[in-house]
């Protein structure tokens, strides 16, 4: 249990939680594909990813035990 | 360092804004004050009826970058304060989600600062609304 | 025709505006409200502090006109409502002296017909302030 | 006694009354002549004028027992 990713708003109806607990994985273009496997949906979903609150690009290494959000266009006000 | 918290269980009562306003008489350089205020409405889509948002947010995110919105607005605009709330939970339709408060000197810039800081808090913070339909059923909240 | 009436006599108090909001939650169409507030500054001139201000008006040609703006702006802008109060009398410093408040479906007209209201009110309104110095001594206040 | 003429803001300053009685003046050349014979300062005074509460031109014609009113500079707000 090396990652926890955290979903949120609609992702959560893709994937039907809003956490789970992952193994390592280098940088989000891996990450995703796990995540794209275990939870097919998220695939047609538009979100943006953070790790340990910043903002991420597909190429962002991921470190020890971080915190990685999946986050769907925001909706607030 | 400490992050303001803007965020608050349920609906935003209107004798909160009287008492966020009647604050300020002591500041006695301020000449205008703009306040904005979200009411949740009740949209009927496809014969169904929302009867409230239910608001989550990605907290510790939001707070942070809430505090960069409001760092940059002070540096843009001379305001003398700027104060923001948002709920998180059920808020009925009719009722208060989102309470954004400016004061300056001169109208004109008071204004601006509150517009500029609605515009950034529907686009940059990571909050989410579920527009919940009498009855059953949802849909999640798409901001324009 | 009955003219609405706008002013109200002494400072508005931040309870009045409490009420006003609390009426527009059975609106359930209204998406964003827009309120803005003119308080009175203590402002400084050659030594001499402003501790109120008091307003005269032409009172009967300032209600026309202020129904010709609304009509104006209900023409212009897709609002629900808008409510307009402004003091006549003595307002002291800090406390407030103009409360206009337009309501609509979308956000951004609300804010604009807000605005535009005021412009026009501290413009086109038959109003004057004369600011009453501390000790003893007044000037008329100008509009910029 | 056929006009009534009032002075707002700080037109009440330079002529030390809120309001007088006139008789009749046909346009209000005529009656900016009388005003300004009565109270001088007016003459360097910045006003509009209304006529039974419409705003009127110097040429504007004064009907028979009208309120004639002369407003500064608005400064509501």
């Amino acid at each position: 249990m090396a990652l926890e990713v955290q979903f949120f708003g609609q992702l959560t109806d893709k994937t039907g939680k809003s956490t789970v607990q992952l193994n390592h994985a280098t940088n989000l273009i891996q990450l995703k594909e796990i995540l794209f496997k275990e939870f097919p949906l998220l695939k047609e979903s538009k979100f943006v990813i953070a790790i340990n609150n910043k903002m991420a690009t597909d190429t962002s290494e991921i470190p020890e035990h971080a915190v990685i959000a999946l986050m769907p266009p925001f909706s607030g006000g | 360092m400490q992050l303001k918290n803007i965020f608050m269980e349920g609906s935003i009562p209107p004798s909160f804004i009287a008492d966020s306003i009647a604050k300020h008489a002591s500041k006695t350089g301020i000449g205008g004050h703009n306040i904005f205020l979200g009411q949740v409405r009740a949209d009927e889509i496809e014969g169904k009826k929302v009867f409230a948002i239910e608001y989550t947010s990605n907290i510790e995110m939001a707070l942070e970058k809430m505090h960069e919105i409001r760092e940059s607005i002070f540096a843009k605009y001379e305001i003398t304060c700027m104060h923001v709330h948002h709920s998180l939970g059920k808020v009925n339709a009719g009722e208060l989600c989102l309470f954004v408060f400016t004061s300056s000197k001169h109208r004109k810039v008071a204004i601006d600062a509150c517009t500029e800081c609605v515009e950034r808090i529907k686009a940059e913070l990571p909050v989410w609304g579920k527009e919940l339909f009498e009855g059953e059923g949802y849909q999640w909240k798409v901001n324009s």
